[in-house]
């Protein structure tokens, strides 16, 4: 993920986003197990929005184009994934700054930081069946990757793949947070719909990242 | 899916057009935010009170716009809260100097937007505050939760800050009067069938032939269990069981009764709810002073319905007392 | 069948029951002859205005007893005709120096049973009129049947003979206001799903996934044609065709216009119906001059919707206008 | 149907109440194919009530005991069904006057003087598929039958028979009149409920005859 910056942040959120459009009905699907089956739908309208003014963001380094991300974001999802993909993106952006180029260790602390608005918004944790567990075992197996000197391509199939054991254990967790956790005991056995978005979601960045990925 | 739609992403705009349209003297809508509120609205010598939630709970909250009760709805999409962009608008738009009142049911989104939405209006100068809405003790284990939802019961919350709001209490008044309501409301439903959320376009969830679920939530949201159907009066038993426990509400108190439908179970069936459950009241020596029978707080189709106490003391009755219009009415 | 019922039995009973337990100042429950009758009728300074018919399109018509509506309600069971001694104690019940209105929805049985039990009074010294609704255009053959059913539009006139005989117009007034806006009011159903009677307990008929009843009547008679689903649009589109070229509404024309939920359909989408509803009127150059969303005489549980028009004169304004009180209301 | 009038009246209308109540389900099926589901729950109920004050009919004759039989009949059924049958009972009370014994053409001018009723106050007419088009059928073997010098039990064999073929044939019938009429011709390819109804009672009556009939 070294060289232009921008380039490389725009082809993440771009995957983001049309994989965010093209999975309403599966996400929606997934969040109507115990949840209420809105969670395809907010996230495609917002990502929608975000395709639709997609020319017109302001790409002067990738914290501002990150920022102005997750206001169309924060202001366009409703439900409970507003705030909390918006937050994230803002935070990312923020930990960005105005670095022309990204290196590996820039993207996990971006992804830390993310993480951490997630948990301060959402008052939640890793082991609360969210998206956090899928996210938090991403971040860590990308930052074990990048310390042991992999290339981007690399690193993100190997946290595609974690990230989709994570998304799946969930299946075995109760959740806590979020409206699946009115279900107490009967929210074990589905797994949660916003980490398994989150694994579909870094599939798909991977591959795009295997044949359009750049300079690494 | 058999539904009246066109395109289901335009759910909701099109049913906020056709209340608009069928109130122009009363009501404005602006669609950049999906908004519903008073012409008249906002009046300097009165707080603003706003209701936002997910659409799909019709009357609530876009059908009680008007006086008397709340000045704006701002609704998310179907079963999703708001954007905190239409929080942070609608707070601007109704802002007035007596402050704006934000109500809320209590989800994680519809907090969130709020508390963003809020934060944000405030540095523009509005004065803001929220009130969560938390009646459904379906929701036992607090812990694991956010906590109990915001359910039909707003309706009583809504209509006691709206009439005080009317008679010009300043905010901190009209919060006091909105706590107080709330924490004397007690609700829980029990659902036949599932709902259809018409961007999915099949139910929400699977009951069998003779399941219901018990304490379901209004966004369809698994109850406390799923169970056999049982005759009226048995279910009335146990959802009374659950509600007049749970405050506690004791032989002495004067109530109101609410049995609020779901969507899609007929009128006539509230009142056969209606009838057991104003006897075993009167059995528990408590007496139902005010009675509510109908729709307040649907979730889409769902057939089902919720029953709702309301402690009742002078100052209550008197707020439930008072004159309203609404959008949606009989006449 | 998943209902809240008890005893089928007992559908009607209690469901009075509990219209007249959450009504106790207003209302009086007679179960001999399944009577609901406002506590201060009859007066006698004015009309007696009863209304009879099946049960099962609640509100219609024991929610909708009342000061300026009805005095009296004396339904049969669910979807028959009152048996003919309901309707001849009632006329003994209500019976006022001014006389009774005995207002009737145009079908075999309602007709035999108000013919016979007006007759019955009658011969007891009991000054009574009938008078008959049959808005439902989705009838066309009248050669061939009992002529137009009385549907949903019912609602205009007993709105309009409840205020004329609250300001104490005499029986032959009364009756011509009936008669007046019966005959510029028309209205035609679509139904989605069968609705389900208690005492049956399965769907009355069967409609495939993606198949509508159009031109259905109140009591689940098939209507015009069975037909795939569309569009809300397109569904408006075609009611309207068929309601307002029926009478016909003609450009320049103030009308009323009601889109009324028949039981299992929420009102959120009734508001999509209405919004394209209004904005087709108005392309006919037709007025809106008010409006009526919401259920006001049901199938029991069946999902659909029907659209009325009632063509406006300051006199028929000024009826709908006059205030009135009912059993369902939302305060 | 000689001998004392009233205990082979009370046998048959015994009879009538017995088959309804027990039918119930099977007429309401019936009648929701064109109509509104409702003629077995408005029949039971009706017949019901007479069963109940059974033991209390003022049995004196058999035209006042037809009578108190029509009283409560259409005083207690709703529907169409109510002032149609009401009406029945009622003008063949008023058509048996005092007979002390009914003969067999006794017994079809009582007929006779229901259909007429029924006609009067439903508007109808053979042909229209209604309950007329099984009992007129019936009528006219009855008294065809009679005619031949039949006995009750034979004629009522006979007329059973052919009440059930004439029912079974408003299947090609279009509905004229009461609630099947807004069908047109949909209403056609079912038997009429009220018909198959009167099929199934004088079914029963038939049987009822030949065991328990009296002394004819
Ligand atoms: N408090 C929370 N903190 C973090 N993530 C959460 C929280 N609550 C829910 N989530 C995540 O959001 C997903 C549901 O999102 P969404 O459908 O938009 O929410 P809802 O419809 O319940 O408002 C869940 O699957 C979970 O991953
Ligand atoms: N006008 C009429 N004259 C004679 N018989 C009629 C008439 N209308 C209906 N019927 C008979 O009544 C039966 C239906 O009775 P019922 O279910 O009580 O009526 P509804 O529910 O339509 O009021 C029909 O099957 C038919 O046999
Ligand atoms: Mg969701
Ligand atoms: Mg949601
Ligand atoms: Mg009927
Ligand atoms: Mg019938």
């Amino acid at each position: 993920m070294t060289g232009n910056a921008v380039p490389g942040v725009e082809l993440v959120v771009r995957s983001i986003a049309e994989t965010a459009v093209a999975n309403e009905k599966y996400f929606g699907d997934l969040d109507a197990v115990v949840g209420d089956g809105d969670l395809g739908y907010s996230l495609a309208r917002g990502f929608e929005k975000l395709l639709e003014g997609w020319d017109g963001l302001d790409r002067g380094d990738a914290g501002t184009f990150l920022k102005r991300c997750g206001m169309v974001l924060a202001s366009r999802i409703g439900g409970t994934s507003g705030p909390l993909w918006g937050t994230a993106f803002l935070r990312a952006g923020a930990a960005a700054g105005a670095a022309a180029d990204l290196s590996g260790a820039q993207v996990v602390t971006m992804l830390r930081a993310a993480i951490e608005g997630i948990k301060a918004r959402g008052q939640a944790d890793v082991g609360d069946k969210t998206l956090l567990d899928a996210l938090v075992p991403m971040t860590d197996r990308l930052e074990r990757e990048f310390a042991a000197g992999a290339g981007a391509a690399a690193a993100l199939r190997a946290a595609a793949a974690t990230t989709r054991e994570a998304a799946d254990a969930t299946r075995g967790m109760v959740a806590k947070r979020g409206r699946a956790s009115y279900t107490g005991e009967r929210s074990r056995g589905s797994v949660d719909a916003g980490a398994a978005a989150v694994a579909v979601i870094v599939e798909r960045i991977s591959e795009t990242w295997q044949t359009r990925g750049a300079t690494s | 899916m058999k539904k009246f739609v066109n395109d289901p992403k335009n759910y909701v705009a099109e049913m906020l057009e056709g209340v608009a349209l069928a109130n122009p003297d009363r009501l404005r809508y602006v669609p950049d935010y999906h908004l519903i509120m008073r012409t008249d609205a906002p009046r300097d010598d009165k707080v603003s009170v706003v209701q936002g939630s997910g659409s799909g709970h019709e009357p609530a909250h876009v059908m009680v716009v008007g006086r008397g009760m709340l000045d704006a709805a701002c609704p998310g999409d179907v079963f999703a809260a708001p954007p905190m962009d239409y929080v942070y608008e609608t707070a601007k738009l109704l802002a007035t100097p007596k402050g704006v009142l934000l109500l809320v049911n209590n989800y994680t989104g519809d907090r969130m937007a709020f508390d963003m939405g809020r934060e944000m209006a405030e540095a523009d100068g509005v004065r803001a505050e929220i009130l969560t809405v938390n009646d459904d003790v379906a929701v036992q284990d607090s812990t694991y939760t956010v906590g109990r939802r915001g359910v039909a019961g707003n309706f009583f919350v809504i209509k006691a800050v709206g009439a005080a709001a009317e008679q010009g209490a300043d905010l901190d008044e009209v919060l006091r009067i909105g706590r107080k309501v709330n924490d004397v409301t007690r609700t829980m439903g029990v659902a036949l069938t599932a709902c259809t959320p018409p961007a999915k376009g099949s139910p929400l969830f699977e009951l069998g032939g003779d399941e219901i679920e018990f304490g379901v939530g209004i966004h369809g949201e698994p109850g406390r269990e799923r169970r056999r159907i049982a005759a009226a009066d048995a279910l009335v038993d146990d959802l009374l069981e659950a509600v007049a426990g749970d405050l506690p509400y004791r032989s002495g108190d004067r109530v109101a009764l609410m049995i609020n439908g779901l969507g899609g179970t007929p009128v006539s069936e509230l009142y056969i709810l209606y009838r057991h459950a104003h006897r075993q009241l009167a059995g528990r020596g408590i007496t139902v002073g005010r009675s509510y029978v109908g729709e307040y707080c649907t979730s889409l189709d769902m057939a089902g319905a919720s029953l709702t106490l309301v402690r009742l003391d002078d100052e209550i009755d008197r707020l439930l007392d008072a004159p309203a219009e609404v959008a949606i009415r009989v006449f």
